[in-house]
């Protein structure tokens, strides 16, 4: 009941979304609440922390904006293949990275994430290394910013709630169960590695999609797409937005784009700004923005005690 | 997942709506004879020390004509463009929406100044860039596009030019190039060129944007006992690979050419004995012996805390910009046609002196300078680093040019 | 009269340490055995050979008559062996129901069908969920989080995990570590009726919670099998007095 | 051809002794703390930059050099004080916010302190140019380089081998528990290798300064050659971190003689490959 109230706060939000912000930012702040809430599948859900997910987004962004510019194929066939390629490399990574926990899953995911930058980098004939990838044209159709807003933000919200049926589904349950308690998952049968590899590869999958939609967004993959701080991104977006509720990421990639944004304007040195934000919701508020709102609710309410106990 | 109910979130997001729309709102409403001009530089990011320079000397030219040309009132903001394509084609989308811009120059490197290039074209506002990459007069050009920098096949020409006067003994060049599109075409250029000055490229390694390590480039670049080493890199690349050839007890025994130099911002970072026997070809040196220059110079210094000379960085944002006012200023208009179809085909005596436009590909046809370093010994100052020996302003062959088509508006 | 779970010959070192050293046992169907030993008696690394979280260097586990040594903790739910965990381990931001839940679906009977479909409407799970939470009495906390349940009623959640997975065997690894004489005395009474119900393998300290309840028991002395027999047999077993007892008292 | 295979052996030896100095120092705190430290390179990065500024008074070196890790070690013992120390039970994702959160205000600092330009120090007097090694010419300071990382690691280890507190923190990384049972406070243990891995990193950044020169993202470049040490090696290995560390210099340097623009995607591959044969590292346990 709660959920459809909010799902419908957020199609009101879509809807004023462009008259305040420019659509191509807007259209910005929904794929990367795509990347974000996919990204949050492993991290709040199955405990897991990946510090790669730039290598999924990226290589969505490289397909797609391959297969439009030298395929010439149609926008639908292009988000498919780009998006079962990004989940098909996540299978392969995913199978070696799971075999792993803690530290060692987050430093495999980052290495694996090195290497297929350093491809990206390297392979400039492919990919045009560091000038980026350009000449991604979007079908005529949608050439229009705002056409393309509300073309994304349609697959955002069936991007959302595929992800929430993902959640609430059997599979949302174990990866949950994964997260609390992973011995005792196993020792009632769950093939662990299994489901971790599920939830990574499904992640992947979303990210792939949002990444091919990204390289459509502007016209070009820049190299950055796949770069590690991008992966680093993606988690603190999660993070920020509070990965302990499923639509937390996407007020955390809003709040990050906008931040961002608004400090670089204001002081050259923003980066200490955006790191100062960070540190003080380790430190104060974790739990992220979502966390900041209850803790808010429950100042108005005086009585809301039974809502902020964790 | 703790659950939180629904007014708690509407709350929130409200007020997070709203926050957002007070950092978003576009200022649409400002008055209409202001014309907005973006300088979008990389303030953080790998070229984080260059950015900030850039975007003091772009507003210098801005000032000195108090911020109104033809009539018309301009504005400057600046954004971030962090060296990250993505992040700059953002900003400078996000700029021309809610701050109207409708000139951008910058930013510094060539990948991200292609990609904001791309914005300019899709939103029909002029850029004016200053770089390495051939290809914004060349294969990727466009109608809203200009390049301050000299032509690499130009850049090339005069170095080799200047290294044989210098040296007519010298037959061997070893080639460090950065590996990225600047540095592919500058080779391509640089083994066309050599044979018809005498010399013989020996053997080339590329090396990746952002090298630290140079050691092993530099073993093998001694075994083929060169008689120069000519770099094509830029920045960071350039000063850890020449104080790494100091290292190595190269320098000064083989004069190392630093083809493409950032000028003051690279040589700073060397120390005097790094510096030794060293050739510079760069699109700016701040003892350019011209009005605009020498005064640019003079007020750059002065508000600099140290008194660091102006650069290539600063002294392209400065120049670029001065190419702007100068198209409004021939078209009597801020109004982006106009100007555009004023600057094709301007001629201008400016900062580094003869400034042409061609109409054909939108390359600035300019003096290219190629310095001598001074000797420790020699220097009059801190900032001596070297003295202007040869110059030209040869324009590159038209067969030589890969832009086809500049498009229409 | 046939052994459910047979354990032949099993050792484990740790490096040139012998945790277990060739013990044999036999559990035969429908009884409730219990394995008993000092602390570092090696009996937790003998249950967690036969619960695949340890790979035996050497000897065989049998179950049903199938050799189940090396099997992955996971592959064991299916064949009819659950297991509770020394510490009580639970899903604890998971709700009560939802903890059973997690279990019973592993055990599933239909398999296939649509995946995303939410949690609660996978047929058969639910009565399976149901009855555990009932069996455990905690079908009135049903929807609370694990985490604020008291340690006695987490403990019998533990429990109703494991019964979630309809087993023939249950291991209960120290059911009663860590809680107070009253919760002590509620978890006993409780696998008292469990008794005759499932065959039961329990790993014990506590002496006198062994004894009352066990139909077998086998004492365990620096990795190896010191004993076994009825409870009078080895309260009369001058060995594990001398060993174990005496030790204590 | 001979000749150059040789000398891009020392060459990768060389890089790989910098690389294997910030990897022992990453892999302890990692080993010991059980977090993702990646400040690490920041602290690097402030070795250099407190040693220029150290050199710029004392005038010698060798001092400076042997001063200003000191100030990384008092910044770590800060860091650990103020932020590390409370998350030490927080999940892997808050301790990851919260020093990537560092390393962006410290390599801000840096930019504030000492400006965006960066700068280079010169080898110390004597060990400036190159010295004839027959096969090639090779740099005097290189080479005294690979003989101070070479005492330092050694120094290291024979600390962690051979004295009460070194064995304290290896018990550390085998068993934290165990170092708990033992009635050591593990608060001092942790704050101990925080300020071990921090002096290690400053050092590694002092010595580097003259090969490398200082800029205000060399953290952040040499970040990433960390982990992979870290990874190569296995969590918590210090002689592992050394190999790895020396091999991922050789590997580098000896790709440049055949294929240069893959230097830098080799070592990830040697990773990778690393992970599928032995996925535990050289010297990892599980």
């Amino acid at each position: 009941m709660r959920d459809r109230w909010i799902f419908l706060l957020i199609v009101g939000v879509l809807a004023v979304g462009p008259f305040v912000q420019r659509e191509v930012i807007a259209t910005e702040i929904l794929i990367f609440a795509v990347v974000a809430l996919a990204n949050n599948l492993i991290l709040g859900y199955t405990g897991m922390l990946s510090f790669g997910q730039a290598t999924f987004f990226g290589v969505g962004a490289y397909a797609a904006g391959l297969l439009t510019i030298h395929a010439g194929l149609p926008l639908p066939v292009v988000l498919a293949a780009a998006t079962v390629l990004a989940t098909g490399l996540a299978v392969l990574i995913g199978a070696v990275c799971v075999q792993r926990i803690g530290l060692y899953f987050i430093m495999l995911t980052f290495a694996f994430n090195q290497m297929f930058y350093f491809i990206a980098y390297s392979w400039t004939t492919l990919t045009g290394g560091e000038d980026g990838l350009p000449g991604v044209r979007r079908p005529a159709a949608l050439a229009d910013d705002l056409t393309f807003y509300v073309l994304v933000a349609l697959l955002f919200l069936a991007c959302l709630l595929l992800m929430k049926r993902v959640v609430d589904s059997p599979w949302g349950r174990v990866f949950r169960a994964i997260r609390d308690n992973e011995a005792r998952a196993a020792a009632v049968g769950h093939d662990v590695r299994r489901y971790k590899l599920l939830s990574f590869t499904i992640s992947a999958a979303f990210t792939g999609f949002a990444g091919a939609l990204y390289s459509l967004l502007y016209g070009i993959v820049p190299i950055d797409a796949i770069h590690w701080l991008r992966s680093g991104d993606i988690v603190f977006m999660t993070l920020i937005g509070g990965s302990g509720h499923f639509f937390g990421p996407i007020i955390g990639a809003a709040f990050f784009i906008w931040l961002s944004e608004t400090v670089s304007v204001v002081w050259d040195r923003w980066p200490m700004i955006l790191g100062v934000v960070f540190a003080l919701v380790v430190l104060f508020l974790r739990g992220g923005v979502v966390e900041l709102i209850r803790r808010g609710h429950g100042l108005v309410t005086a009585r809301g005690g039974a809502a902020t106990a964790p | 997942m703790t659950p939180i109910d629904r007014r708690t979130f509407l709350a929130g997001s409200t007020a997070l709506g709203a926050a957002a729309m007070v950092g978003g709102v576009p200022a649409v409403a400002r008055a209409a004879k202001t014309t907005t001009i973006l300088g979008i530089f990389p303030l953080t990011g790998p070229y984080a020390d260059t950015g900030p320079l850039m975007s003091k000397a772009a507003e210098m030219a801005l000032k000195e004509v108090d911020y109104e040309v033809a009539g018309q009132k301009l504005r400057y903001v600046t954004r971030d463009s962090e060296t990250k394509a993505g992040s700059a084609t953002r900003r400078a989308e996000e700029a021309i929406a809610s701050d109207d811009v409708k000139y951008i120059v910058g930013p510094w490197s060539s990948g991200v100044a292609l990609a904001v290039g791309e914005v300019a074209r899709k939103r029909k506002v002029v850029h004016w860039f200053s770089g390495g990459t051939e290809d914004i007069s060349g294969k990727r050009c466009h109608r809203y596009a200009f390049q301050w920098a000299a032509s690499p096949w130009t850049a090339m020409d005069v170095v080799l030019a200047t290294f044989r006067k210098q040296n007519q003994k010298a037959k061997r060049l070893y080639l460090f190039i950065v590996d990225y599109a600047f540095g592919w075409s500058l080779q391509k250029y640089v083994e066309t060129l050599a044979p018809g000055h005498g010399f013989e490229v020996v053997g080339v390694d590329r090396h990746p944007l952002g090298q630290r390590e140079y050691s092993s480039y530099i073993t093998k670049a001694a075994a083929t006992n060169p008689d120069a080493i000519y770099m094509v890199n830029f920045g960071l690349d350039t000063v850890s690979a020449v104080r790494q050839l100091f290292n190595f007890g190269m320098t000064p025994k083989i004069p190392v050419i630093l083809s493409w130099s950032a000028g003051v911002e690279e040589l700073v970072q060397m120390s005097p004995e790094m510096r030794q026997n060293m050739l510079v070809g760069t699109n700016f040196y701040y003892t350019i012996d011209t009005p605009v220059a020498k005064k640019f110079v003079a007020e750059y210094r002065k508000q600099d805390s140290k008194g660091l000379p102006p650069g290539y960085a600063p002294g392209a944002s400065y120049g670029c910009m001065r190419m702007v006012l100068a198209g409004m200023r021939a078209a009597k208009s801020t109004d982006v046609p106009a100007v555009i179809k004023a600057t094709e085909g301007l001629k201008i005596d400016d900062l580094v002196g003869e400034q042409t436009v061609v109409a054909r590909n939108h390359q600035t046809v300019r003096p290219y300078f190629v310095l001598k370093t001074t000797p420790k010994s020699e220097m009059k100052d801190d900032y001596d680093f070297g003295t202007i020996i040869n110059s030209s302003a040869k324009e590159q062959p038209g067969e030589l040019n890969e832009c086809k088509d500049i498009g229409s508006l | 009269m046939s052994a459910l779970l047979e354990v032949r010959d099993v050792s484990k070192s740790f490096g040139a340490v012998a945790a277990v050293a060739g013990v044999s046992l036999a559990v035969t169907e429908g009884r409730l055995h219990s394995i008993i030993g000092p602390n570092g008696a090696g009996k937790t690394t003998l249950f967690n050979c036969i619960t695949g979280e340890v790979q035996p260097t050497a000897g065989r586990i049998l179950y049903d008559g199938r050799d189940i040594t090396g099997l992955p903790p996971h592959a064991l739910p299916a064949l009819g062996i659950a297991r509770s965990f020394q510490r009580t381990s639970i899903f604890p931001t998971l709700t009560v129901a939802e903890n059973v839940w997690v279990s019973a679906y592993a055990r599933r009977e239909t398999r296939g069908g649509p995946v995303l479909v939410p949690a609660d409407r996978v047929e058969g799970v639910g009565e399976t969920v149901r009855a555990a939470l009932a069996e455990v009495g905690l079908a009135a906390h049903a929807e609370r989080p694990a985490a604020v349940l008291a340690h006695g009623d987490q403990r019998l959640l533990d429990f109703a995990i494991a019964l979630a997975a309809r087993p023939r065997l249950l291991l209960l690894d120290e059911p009663t570590a860590g809680l107070s004489r009253q919760e002590t005395q509620r978890v006993i009474a409780y696998i008292g009726t469990l008794k005759g119900r499932y065959t039961i393998v329990l790993i014990e300290h506590k002496m006198d919670v062994v004894m009352t309840l066990s139909d077998r028991v086998s004492v365990m002395y620096f990795g190896r099998l010191l004993a076994e027999g009825t409870p009078p047999e080895i309260r009369g077993d001058a060995r594990v007095r001398e060993a174990y007892l005496g030790k204590r008292a | 051809m001979l000749f150059l295979v040789v000398s891009q052996i020392i060459n990768g030896v060389v890089t790989g002794m910098i690389y294997a100095l910030v990897g022992v120092g990453l892999t302890l705190i990692l080993g010991v703390l059980n977090i993702p430290n990646f400040a690490h390179g920041v602290l690097f990065a402030f070795g250099a930059y407190i040693l220029l500024s150290v050199l710029q008074v004392v005038g010698n070196f060798w001092l400076a050099l042997l001063i200003a890790p000191f100030g990384v070690v008092l910044l770590g013992l800060l860091l650990e004080l103020v932020g590390v120390r409370r998350l030490y039970t927080a999940h892997h994702d808050y301790q990851l916010l919260f020093l990537f959160a560092v390393a962006l205000i410290l390599q801000e600092t840096i930019i504030l302190i000492w400006g965006p330009i960066g700068t280079s120090v010169l080898p110390p007097a004597g060990l400036q140019g190159a010295v004839n090694l027959g096969l090639t010419v090779y740099p005097k300071y290189r080479l005294a380089v690979m003989g101070i990382t070479a005492a330092i690691v050694a120094g290291t280890w024979l600390f962690l081998t051979r004295t009460n507190v070194g064995a304290i923190v290896r018990a550390g990384i085998e068993n934290r528990e165990m170092v708990a049972v033992l009635g050591i406070d593990i608060q001092k243990v942790f704050a101990l290798t925080f300020g071990l891995g921090a002096w290690l990193a400053g050092v590694a950044g002092g010595l580097a300064s003259p090969i490398m020169g200082l800029t205000p993202s060399m953290g952040f470049d040499i970040l990433p050659i960390a982990f992979v040490i870290v990874v190569v090696a296995g969590l918590g290995s210090v002689p592992g971190a050394i190999l790895a560390g020396i091999l991922t210099g050789v590997a580098q340097s000896l790709t440049t003689i055949v294929f240069p623009e893959a230097a830098n995607v080799v070592i990830y591959l040697l990773m990778g490959l690393m992970i599928l044969v032995r996925p535990q590292g050289l010297f990892g346990k599980r």
